[in-house]
């Protein structure tokens, strides 16, 4: 009896735990410029650092490169790009902000903004893998409203041919 | 599950500053281990409160626990304790915390069953705010419905 | 100790209920700025042959929580504002007085000489309760919704029945802290109350009253240490750690007598024995305590020894511990007046190091020359810290 | 100047996806306990304890404080440091500095990470807030992706070439009890054909996800000799962070920024007398959490010139019996309890050092060994191990 009993794997107790916790996260001044100007502009804008005359991607307000402070030199940048580097989910990734298991209708891609603009991470409105691998030259697509929540005003980067 | 929040940006009223209202949810799954879930069970099917035993430091744990943080020993050998003890403290919350099991106000305490080292944390019912005191005798309620968590034992009740 | 550590800057920003207008980074570089300004000192990497000091910042220990900033890898938050690009960064994730410890140990070991430590947290923008109850055991604890004021709770019921002390001795903590904080021109402007008040306010979780539990606050603190040669450089009046030790409890509540705090004695002790401390009560001339809750400037105390067991009570009534007293604690006001917790244990350290540079204007204790510094983290002061100053 | 510190104790949990057998304090206690025995120590002769982990993996906010009757730390001093995946380093640096302070004679030093109580990907995801981006992230595996894309473009590194690595690694993993992915991968065909987890990564060719603690003992010189005959040596250690990289996250596809990764080995070698890292340095414990990383990280740490990583790869050099063994444990690809991860590197180069890696424990002698860690966007500790200082 007593082997038998041995051999069946003890049980073991879970406890499963879901609580979200709310958080009020500041854009602080610097990334509140980029909001601003989002949403009322549809504009993007970053400051350039005073010493090596770089845009800063999150704008802030020191140049962590130079250590210097970087001021308020800012910049409006072009909302046209070109793709660098893309990728997409194959699972759905469980996002702690939605508080849900997505896969993100979009691919990610890293779009290189015009004329000396910062690398943007944002999403591509062309979902077809065959078709993504041919897409270079993109442009922002604004929302019309709900705006006001800076880089998500963009709803995503629609391929264009030039 | 708790409903999911929906999220909203606020700006400030005379600043360029937007704040972001949004939360973070990431459930989990916590296990017991093997002696804390053999301590659950124990609850479960036999309303025992069971123990782990350090012979060397005169120690006994409960909850069940498989170190004794004086020697470092490995526990094995395991020992009912008594579902009747003495409140060593306590307190009244009234606060409200969002992870609470029930509606506050909710009586916490510090239990040392007899036959234990070790003051067992849970929960008071059943006596007035008034009458509750360090000193006090209490004994386990447990659950009709027990399903091998800490929550079968639902509160201790002063003894009569 | 074997080479002397000297705090050479400190800086602290205006300690507020909200801090909506500034994010993590903006926050800290407040303070972070200050000190910078106040040495001249750039990062070690950035300094040229033609500046002023010849040698710069050799790395940056910085303090907070992913919880508490709702986001992983939390130090992402300030590492451009604390010159983390190419550098030596890493960050504490505990109550700050340990990342001054740690910045003390890197200056100690010879293999850093000036080191930044930089601490901040925006209470306001998290939900306390749901992030002390994650510091819980899962199984045992953490289903029963306990957080660290229920936990406080159970300890000063504990200790108020354990060695007498009332409720009108913590309330005259309150009065005596909100007294100060309002000489603090950096406090949050909690304002003043009387031991009626504080008596007459909501319980929260018996004994503690709302006004026995300090307000949320926002802000961040900054400071630089150095070698004794480099402090020496770097300002008239160095500061010197004499003494520094933490000691952690066990986790389980139900393991100790709440009425005791063995660990808070032990770390005392060995700080207390590099100071060359042996009567702490008429040796320190302040000492600046973290007291989340009333009771604990109280518990803490006879922890650190100013006072026998059960005597912290009669020690508040005889005025003792009030500024001008014989042993002021917590001239700045401390956490009752408004402190975050996390920045509190650093927030102690620069009110010891404002004393004893004769800088805490109205608040000052006259004659400062050895102050103690306190930090606890975790529920019931799960780890605790203490920090010995000296002018000399 | 200060103590110099040796590792005197190694000790490792035997990884897994799952171990719902014990709870978090539990796990790390069993590493600690391991390092205990191999110091043939007591908890008592511990006189600090030092913890890292990323504490969102478990949202476990102060585990260490939870842990402290498990790990020995009860009524004894420490601290948790966190970064980011290079966390289970930073410790081992604050232990390298306490003990050579003085301050300690002894010192455990832990990293831990028990995954199977959260969401590894939600918890990285957690890394950007919203108010910054929500939803573009896609985890650690999307940003590797795009960087074996980038190494195949610019290099001319064929997908066989990092099978080549993944079955090196493999190889490892299955002479290596504490491995978790020990598959006994036979031939390069089995990983090409394994499918894409993110394109073009395939699936066998990211880490997995681990639950797992590695704890080391510290001890000062002269506690050190006392302890143990085969001290291992801290020679030096050097950390670099980083500000994320202007176009990407662990990598620079502009080709015009500094990676961390250069500028700590620059420091590393230049203070401690390395000219030719594979000739002065005998083997390496690197933090890979791709294959293709492996070999654009052997380029970062200049064992070879730019853009030829792959070759050494193609002429061996980098196995087990090669001229340069890199991550003959079998690597963070087959094992990678995240706030672990940095401190087995360490722990499993301190035991190339004491020759004491049993079944994968290389052919060349090994007096002098490197260990590296990767976390956060790009950040970089490297440490030196020496046999005799």
């Amino acid at each position: 009896m007593t082997t038998e009993k041995a051999e069946k794997k003890p049980e073991l107790i879970k406890v499963d735990i879901a609580r979200p916790r709310t958080y009020k996260w500041s854009s602080g001044k610097y990334l509140g410029r980029v909001y601003k100007e989002a949403l009322e502009n549809k504009k993007l804008v970053a400051n350039r650092c005073p010493k090596c005359k770089e845009l800063i991607w999150q704008p802030a307000a020191v140049c962590g490169r130079c250590n210097v402070e970087a001021g308020e030199d800012w910049v409006v940048m072009s909302d046209k790009g070109t793709v660098v580097q893309y990728t997409y989910l194959v699972f759905p990734l469980w996002d702690p902000h939605y508080g849900d298991r997505l896969a993100n209708p979009y691919p990610t891609a890293t779009i290189k903004l015009d004329d000396d603009g910062v690398f943007l991470v944002h999403f591509l409105e062309e979902r077809d893998p065959e078709k993504l691998k041919n897409v270079k030259r993109v442009q922002a697509v604004w929302k019309e409203e709900g705006r006001g929540r800076g880089l998500g005003d963009i709803l995503y980067f629609r391929t264009i041919d030039e | 599950m708790a409903e999911i929040m929906q999220d909203r940006v606020e700006k400030l009223k005379d600043l360029d500053v937007f704040v972001y209202h949004g939360k973070i949810f990431i459930p989990n799954t916590y296990t017991a281990g093997l002696t804390g879930s053999r301590f659950l069970i124990e609850l479960r099917d036999n309303k025992r409160i069971m123990a782990t035993r350090c012979q060397a430091c005169e120690q006994v744990y409960v909850p069940a626990r498989s170190v004794c943080k004086y020697c470092y020993g490995q526990l094995t050998e395991w020992v009912p304790v008594s579902d009747v003890g003495t409140v060593e403290t306590y307190t009244v919350d009234g606060h409200s915390n969002g992870v609470q099991p029930m509606d506050p106000p909710i009586i916490y305490g510090i239990i040392k069953l007899d036959g234990a080292t070790t003051g067992l944390v849970h929960m008071i019912s059943g006596v007035d705010f008034e009458k509750l005191a360090i000193g006090m005798r209490v004994k386990a309620v447990f659950a009709e419905k027990r399903v091998g968590s800490i929550l079968d034992i639902k509160y201790f009740a002063p003894l009569a | 100790m074997s080479e002397r550590v000297g705090i050479v800057a400190v800086a602290q920003t205006k300690y507020s209920a909200d801090r909506a207008d500034v994010n993590e980074g903006e926050l800290v570089y407040e303070a972070v700025k200050q000190v910078l300004q106040e040495t001249g000192l750039k990062f070690a990497k950035d300094v040229t042959g033609g500046d002023a000091l010849n040698f710069g910042i050799d790395a940056s220990v910085t303090c907070s929580q992913d919880h508490w900033d709702g986001r992983t890898i939390s130090n992402c938050n300030v590492m451009s504002y604390v010159g983390g690009h190419h550098s030596d960064e890493d960050k504490v994730a505990e109550d700050s007085l340990n990342a001054v410890f740690t910045a003390c140990a890197r200056i100690m070991s010879g293999h850093q000489d000036v080191v930044l430590v930089a601490t901040h947290c925006k209470e306001s923008q998290a939900d306390k309760w749901g992030i002390e109850n994650t510091a819980l055991d899962p199984v045992f604890l953490r289903v029963l919704g306990l957080d660290f004021l229920s936990g406080a709770a159970m300890q000063a019921r504990r200790y108020m029945y354990k060695y007498g002390i009332t409720a009108e001795q913590c309330a005259r903590v309150v009065v005596k802290n909100r007294a100060n904080g309002l000489k603090n021109p950096l406090g949050q402007g909690t304002p003043a109350v009387t031991v009626a008040d504080v008596l007459g306010s909501q319980v929260l979780a018996s004994p503690i009253r709302q006004l026995d539990m300090k307000p949320a606050s926002d802000g961040a603190c900054a400071m630089i240490l150095a070698t004794e040669k480099k402090a020496k450089k770097l300002c008239a009046r160095p500061i010197w750690i004499k003494g520094v030790s933490n000691c952690y409890e066990t986790h389980y509540l139900g393991d100790r007598d709440l009425a005791e705090c063995d660990a808070l004695v032990k770390a005392a002790k060995k700080a207390y024995s590099m100071a060359g401390i042996t009567d702490p009560d008429r040796q320190l001339s302040l000492a600046e305590i973290s007291e989340e809750y009333s009771y604990q400037e109280l518990l803490w105390m006879e922890g650190l020894g100013l006072c026998g067991r059960g005597e912290a009570g009669r020690l508040i009534e005889s005025g003792t511990t009030q500024l001008g007293g014989k042993l002021p604690v917590n001239p700045s006001g401390g956490m009752l007046a408004g402190n975050p917790t996390v920045v509190a244990g650093m927030a102690r350290i620069a009110e010891g190091v404002l004393q004893l540079r004769g800088e805490a204007g109205e608040r000052q204790v006259r004659g400062a020359k050895t102050a103690l510094a306190h930090g606890f983290t975790g529920v019931c002061g799960a780890l605790q810290g203490v920090m010995i100053l000296g002018k000399a | 100047m200060g103590n110099r510190v040796a590792i005197v104790g190694i000790g490792q949990t035997f990884h897994k996806s799952n171990r719902k057998d014990v709870t978090l304090q539990e796990m790390v206690g069993e590493a600690v306990r391991a390092a205990l025995l191999d110091a043939q120590m007591k908890t008592q002769d511990v006189e600090a304890v030092f913890t890292a982990n990323m504490e969102t993996f478990e949202n476990i906010f102060l585990p260490d404080a939870m842990m402290a009757d498990e790990t020995a730390a009860f009524m004894k001093p420490g601290l948790k440091v966190a970064t980011g995946g290079t966390a289970g380093a930073s410790v081992v640096e604050e232990g390298f500095h306490f003990v050579a302070s003085g301050l300690f004679d002894t010192a455990l030093v832990i990293g831990f990470e028990k995954q199977d109580c959260g969401d590894t990907t939600a918890a990285i995801t957690g890394a950007v807030t919203p108010v910054w981006g929500k939803g573009v992230a896609t985890g650690a595996i999307g940003e590797f992706a795009k960087q074996a894309l980038t190494y195949m473009q610019k290099t001319g590194a064929k997908e066989e070439h990092a099978a080549m690595v993944r079955l090196k690694a493999d190889k490892g993993a299955c002479r290596n009890p504490y491995a978790h992915l020990r598959l006994g991968l036979k031939s390069i065909k089995e990983v090409l054909d394994s499918g894409y987890l993110v394109w073009p990564l395939k699936f066998l060719e990211f880490c997995p996800q681990s639950s797992g603690a590695c704890a080391l003992i510290f001890a000062s010189e002269q506690k050190a000799r006392k302890i143990t005959r085969k001290p291992v040596w801290i020679a030096d250690l050097v950390t670099v962070h980083q500000e994320p990289f202007r176009a990407g996250s662990f990598g620079d596809p502009t080709g015009k920024e500094e990676y961390s990764q250069d500028i700590a080995v620059d420091r590393l070698y230049k203070r401690n007398g390395i000219t030719n890292p594979i000739r002065d340095i005998c083997m390496a414990e690197i933090y890979e959490p791709s294959n293709w990383e492996e070999m654009s990280h052997y380029e970062h740490y200049h064992f070879c010139p730019r853009n030829e990583g792959w070759k050494m790869v193609e002429k061996g050099m980098t196995e087990m019996e090669g001229e340069f063994p890199v991550n003959p444990s079998g690597g963070v690809i087959a094992t990678n309890p995240i706030g672990a991860t940095p401190t087995i590197r360490v722990a499993e180069a301190a035991l190339q050092v004491r020759g004491d890696a049993g079944e994968h424990q290389v052919t060349r002698d090994v007096h002098t060994a490197m260990a590296t860690a990767l976390g956060g966007p790009n950040w970089t500790v490297a440490t030196l191990l020496r046999r005799s200082l």
